[in-house]
């Protein structure tokens, strides 16, 4: 569906999307995630044609974008986007929602009942009539689906679609996304700070660093095997440890940290330096010295810092090297965890991810 | 100042007695300045929504242009529509000198200028955003433009309130291609100059009061359009 | 004197048309002709009797000629003698007839500055001139500086005083102001500035009530202001209506118009602004004086 | 239509050859009109600023009267300054009839309600969250007014050059209270008006391209001025 | 510092804050939670005093907000507030930081230097000399806040802070925040949709919904205490069970749930109408029947569905009702569940929260 070779878009002197090759296939979802100022609003930006790149070539359905505004309106009428900070044009609700069917010329009557499916879809049935510029944020930002959703594109670009929407908002939209695209076979890329969002929705992840797809792939693998420290830290995980390969046996490899050595699973050679990458929740607290379970890692520490987060305990604990484990708010209390108590880390050798310094650069293209 | 007074009340005398010669010169007067603010509108504002729009070589000149065609005066406006259709001219054929049609078209050349600029400064008020939203939309070229001027209808109309005021105002190409015939092209205006150069002035100023009037109610109808169509479009 | 042109176009036809096609004729005036009223007096008569509608412009004697040479007009009628013969000489014209006169008053702050009341006007220029290059405070003269017709006398008088106009007159001093706009006007400014002017009576008399000014010279063989009509020579221009424009002309000269001529504005002001120019005087101011048949 | 050819090659040589009176009275011309548009727009900007920021009951019927004053003919302006400053008048004392301040006075009366009105439609064309942004930042309400003045700033030099334009091309009122004095107050409008009166077709378009030739120099410097300061403040 | 007295805000016939009296003491931290279009954003415009309220009073610092415009600026310059869509002023990103200094005819250097400390903090110091305009969403976003604090206001608003930021972006705002209420004393009311933001910052939540205070308190009351069956959905807890109480002993509250019974701990009565709300963590799952633990509840059932999301799963179970439980993923796939499969769920009676239907109507005012 979508094919970018190599794509660049520069402003100035700023290159805002660097050498982007990225294929889409139809039907299927991706998600762009990546820190504040990365680019994903540019790559959507070109996606929808409301850009052409100052390098490189985008194919839509195999044809090049490149063509005659004429040949690229014909293709940005397959393709609808919902943008990051909708605006309102000054009309009412209703009118919003039905703009993209009148410019496509639309009968009337068919024009009025597929604006009310739409806006009903997002939950805002009751609002047709009112003044688009009156708005609540949330509101306005399902305006902005119902009207990308009603011309039924074949591609939906959406950014950051439920940045300004509550839980409950948020799981409606996402059902919406996710009907779309199984009913009806809708290619989707959106992209997401929430990286929940990103592993609910999509089948593949595009993780954009500087411009750059950094790393892709199934969102479970970019979740659990990140290629780069860089990637690891944002896709949650808190504990990066660097160290060297000092041991192997088969695959289980030991990784001297500083002062302790642990044991993971990796295909890194002896004396390779790696950095080992942990989740706050793979980590497991024992409040004993007891050697219990299975975990062949375990690390004697303090807690020196405990954080509450709704449900959740965010346990830190200096073993030599500081760690974080993510635990249950109960099981913390019921443990009755302090700060500068003696406590056990353990965590198995297959919760560690090993990342190899020679893998960090280049950045591998998507 | 005692003739603003009476120039008031020879203007509330003129109106109220319906004097058939000032009637009939309003009415042309209104007739031919919405005439040809109709046809600079039809022509200016989507030329002024293209300019906009499309990128290319030479816009700012353009746009230079047509901004420093806001000092044209009307003399000049009117001296060469007159070269054009003087008897003359090469649409002397169609003898429009000396005709309230000629008089549209040299008023419609007058304030094309302006309403184009002010329709390209009313577009580029409006938000980038407004405009990717539209393209993204699936919005063809026309349409584009179309809604945009739907965005800055408020800008536009200001454009063509002025456009009108300028029209109704204006005497050099009034004078110049209608000759202020009495009965056939005598407006408003070229009868005020008339009056002021024959020493009227109150009634020079009760003609005044009473092209004001014609202007007020035209922006007061205006208005209520405008207010009745807020949210709609 | 202006040449009679030899038009292939009856000077008079038989009789008036009462109906058929209304006509239409296209007339070119000097402003201070038109601003008086007169036209517009004469005009209903003729329209009606003609079954035509006369268009009127009325314009700065140069655009009135520059418009009549252009062909845009049917007929012409100014008051600037020498213009005129130029006009007909350059064979623009036809049937060139002088149909009335008035006399030009040079009007001046009560105060008479320069002391030239009831002097010869070439006289009274001069004395003018003199004070107000000496700087004499309170002298100041108005000159239309439009080449109006009466922009013309003015230039004609200070001939006739013996000065080169362009060299002995324009840019002495602030005494000589050229407005560069219409009768009206420079009274209005002459009356602000307290200055002396050349006026034609009737736009005078029009004006008198805002006016800080008396006339102080309305005697002078020189003053002399004579209003003639042109019929546009068809032959250069083919659409012309020629036809009408000798019948407006046969009308301006008939006995009941030169009474109405003469008679026009005794009501408002108390005394005619024209007097009429058939019969006896006619050849006294060098006009061509042959009767038109039918007339 | 050779009259156009002839106004052209007239042109160039009344400026090549630096003909004196033509400099004189372009560079007259250009001081009162620049000098009218600078006062107006000290007086609109911020009138209209006011008048757009704030909400008092009216606040309609004054913007309606403000675009009804765009059909303020010239000569009634100038007629109603006329009657102010001729001697007989209130302010007739100040001596200014018949003076170029008093032009500057006439103009600038006349291009006010026209750069108030722009101004307003500039500044309801200023989105309304970057008001309430600037409002929350703490401003006055007369910096709040700057700072939308700033946001519009494009609508609003556009409003400036229209004033521009108008002042400069206008006839009626530099006539009446100028009054066309040679080598005093006559202006390129009232000397275009004379030469046409004139029958000076030709001359009369050499002095109306030299203005519009002023007009785009003006332009120019105002693009260049504008394209310079885009992004700071 | 803030004292809401009975105010209402009505836009023609719709009422988008309706009698909302609300005390935020000096140095505290409010969170505004709630639905999309309850109000949060007409509520913090209020504050702000860029509306004024349609009906009740203001009182800010003691003194009555309802004054001239003169004395009501001299109260805003007081407070500082970061927009929901944050709109750039047409200038440099250094000018719009600078702004409100400029207006408060700071010195000219003096304005440089706290310029840049603001840009500084929020990470964008490279960017003073950049067009505003051409910020992505999160950068403008920072650049809103980096506006408002360099006012060093006494009260801070922001309206979804970080609706915009990446996860790391959002740390950094919320330490940013935190600083400077704990070394300010600034105090803060902030709208947010994401609960475990309103947690970690703030002091007292208050949920909003269609236009009034629904409720409000600590954080963690809130939390576990929802004091309606709507609060509770939108507090996160997803299982709301209907039923009326049939047995009591002491606390222990015996609820009939359509075909089963549960133990609760609550002070309802007999007969009376009951919501039990369980949160999805505080299910377990038991492979077998074994009736082992402590839990008081266990309920048997059948697994209808499993949904992965990230390192934990959702598996929904139904017991006669359906229940949904939350464990992590690594426990999912070491017990294998599968759809179908019989299971049992457990749950300890106070981890049953009892919401009398007495108590529903009206809405506790805040
Ligand atoms: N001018 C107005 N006219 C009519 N209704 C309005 C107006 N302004 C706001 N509203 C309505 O008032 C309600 C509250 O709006 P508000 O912006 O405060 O909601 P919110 O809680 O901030 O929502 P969100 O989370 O979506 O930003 C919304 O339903 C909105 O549509
Ligand atoms: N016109 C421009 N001129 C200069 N830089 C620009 C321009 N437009 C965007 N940029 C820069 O390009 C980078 C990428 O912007 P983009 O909007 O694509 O980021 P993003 O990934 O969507 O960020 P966010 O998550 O904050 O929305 C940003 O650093 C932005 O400042
Ligand atoms: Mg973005
Ligand atoms: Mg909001």
């Amino acid at each position: 569906m979508i094919d970018l070779q190599g794509v660049s878009r520069t402003y100035g002197a700023h290159a805002a999307v660097r050498d982007v090759s990225l294929r889409i296939p139809k039907g299927s979802v991706v998600a762009l995630i990546g820190p504040s100022g990365s680019g994903k609003t540019t790559l959507l930006r070109l996606l929808d044609l409301l850009e052409r790149p100052t390098a490189g070539r985008y194919l839509f359905d195999g044809v090049d974008t490149g063509g005659s505004e004429q040949q690229r309106l014909a293709i940005r009428r397959r393709i609808a986007m919902v943008f990051q900070k909708p605006v309102p044009l000054a009309t009412t609700v209703g009118g919003n929602v039905a703009a993209g069917l009148r410019y496509r010329k639309v009968p009337k009557e068919e024009i009025r009942a597929r604006m009310a499916a739409a806006l009903a879809m997002v939950g805002l049935s009751g609002l047709a009539d009112r003044d688009a510029a009156t708005l609540s944020g949330g509101e306005m930002q399902r305006v902005a689906l119902a009207r990308a959703l009603v011309t039924e594109p074949e591609v939906l670009l959406m950014d950051e679609p439920t940045a300004n929407l509550d839980p409950e908002n948020t799981t409606l939209i996402e059902e919406v996304v996710r009907r779309v695209n199984r009913t009806q076979g809708i290619t989707i890329v959106l992209s997401t700070h929430d990286m929940g969002q990103g592993q609910r929705l999509a089948d593949t992840l595009a993780l954009i660093m500087q411009g750059r797809v950094h790393q892709s792939g199934r969102a479970q693998d970019l979740f659990s095997y990140p290629g780069t420290p860089e990637a690891a830290r944002f896709m949650g995980f808190e504990n990066l440890l660097e160290g060297s390969v000092v041991e192997k046996q088969d695959d289980l490899t030991v990784i001297d940290i500083g002062p302790r050595r642990i044991t993971a699973v990796s295909d890194a050679g002896v004396g390779e330096g790696v950095t080992a990458c942990i989740r706050a929740e793979d980590l497991t607290l024992l409040s004993a010295r007891s050697t219990q379970g299975s975990a062949r890692n375990t690390l004697a520490g303090t807690i020196t810092r405990i954080a509450l987060h709704g449900s959740f305990a965010r346990v830190t604990v200096d073993t030599g090297f500081p760690v974080t484990a993510l635990i249950t708010r109960r099981s913390a209390e019921e443990m009755e965890f302090r700060v500068g108590q003696p406590i056990c880390v353990t965590f198995k050798a297959t919760a560690v991810h090993v990342i190899r310094r020679a893998d960090h650069s280049p950045p591998a293209a998507g | 100042m005692n003739e603003i007074l009476e120039g008031l009340v020879q203007a509330v005398h003129l109106i109220v007695t319906l004097n058939p010669e000032v009637i009939e010169i309003s009415v042309r007067t209104l007739e031919i300045s919405l005439l040809s603010t109709a046809i600079a509108t039809i022509v200016s504002v989507p030329v002024g929504g293209l300019i906009h729009f499309r990128e290319f070589r030479g816009k700012r000149v353009i746009v230079t242009l047509i901004q420093t065609l806001y000092s044209l005066p009307t003399v000049i406006a009117g001296l060469f529509v007159f070269l054009l259709i003087s008897r003359a001219g090469p649409f002397g054929f169609l003898r429009l000198l000396f005709t309230p049609a000629g008089m549209v078209l040299a008023q419609s050349l007058l304030i094309l200028p302006i309403m184009a600029g002010l329709t390209l400064t009313a577009l580029s008020g409006v938000d980038r955003s407004k405009r990717d939203t539209i393209i993204s939309l699936g919005a063809t070229e026309t349409q584009t433009v179309l809604s945009l001027i739907h965005e800055a209808r408020f800008a536009i109309l200001g454009a063509v309130v002025l456009g009108f005021g300028r029209a109704i105002s204006e005497v050099g190409a009034a004078m110049m291609i209608g000759g202020n015939i009495r009965g056939f092209t005598r407006v408003l205006t070229t009868a005020i100059a008339l009056e002021t150069s024959m020493g009227n002035i109150s009634l020079s100023l009760a003609l005044g009061i009473i092209l004001l009037a014609i202007a007020l109610a035209v922006n007061l109808i205006v208005m209520l359009v405008q207010q009745e169509r807020v949210p709609h479009d | 004197t202006g040449t009679p042109s030899e038009g292939t176009i009856p000077l008079t036809s038989p009789r008036p048309m009462a109906e058929g096609p209304r006509g239409t004729l296209l007339m070119a005036t000097t402003t201070s002709l038109y601003d008086t009223g007169l036209l517009d007096f004469l005009r209903p008569d003729f329209e009606k009797e003609f079954n035509a509608d006369v268009r009127i412009t009325s314009q700065g004697t140069g655009k009135a000629m520059e418009l009549a040479k252009r062909g845009d007009v049917d007929i012409l009628l100014v008051h600037d003698p020498a213009r005129e013969i130029a006009f007909m000489d350059e064979g623009y014209g036809i049937n060139h007839r002088c149909f009335a006169y008035n006399y030009f008053i040079i009007v001046g702050p009560a105060s008479d500055p320069a002391v030239i009341a009831g002097m010869k006007p070439e006289d009274a220029f001069r004395k003018i001139l003199t004070e107000g290059i000496k700087g004499t405070a309170g002298i100041a003269f108005v000159s239309r500086g439009d080449g109006s017709g009466t922009h013309a006398k003015e230039q004609a008088i200070w001939k006739a005083a013996g000065f080169n106009y362009t060299v002995d007159v324009q840019k002495t001093g602030a005494w000589y102001i050229e407005a560069g706009k219409g009768m009206g006007e420079t009274l209005v400014m002459a009356s602000e500035k307290g200055a002396y002017t050349l006026t034609d009576e009737g736009t005078y008399l029009a004006f008198k009530g805002n006016l800080q000014l008396t006339p102080l010279i309305e005697q002078g063989e020189i003053l002399r202001n004579v209003y003639s009509a042109i019929t546009i020579n068809p032959d250069r221009f083919p659409n012309q209506n020629a036809t009408l424009a000798n019948q407006f002309i046969t009308y301006l000269l008939r006995d009941t118009t030169q009474q109405k001529i003469a008679s026009f504005g005794k009501d408002r002001y108390g005394k005619g602004l024209f007097s009429a120019l058939q019969g006896a005087d006619c050849v006294r101011f060098g006009c061509d004086c042959t009767a038109l048949a039918g007339g």
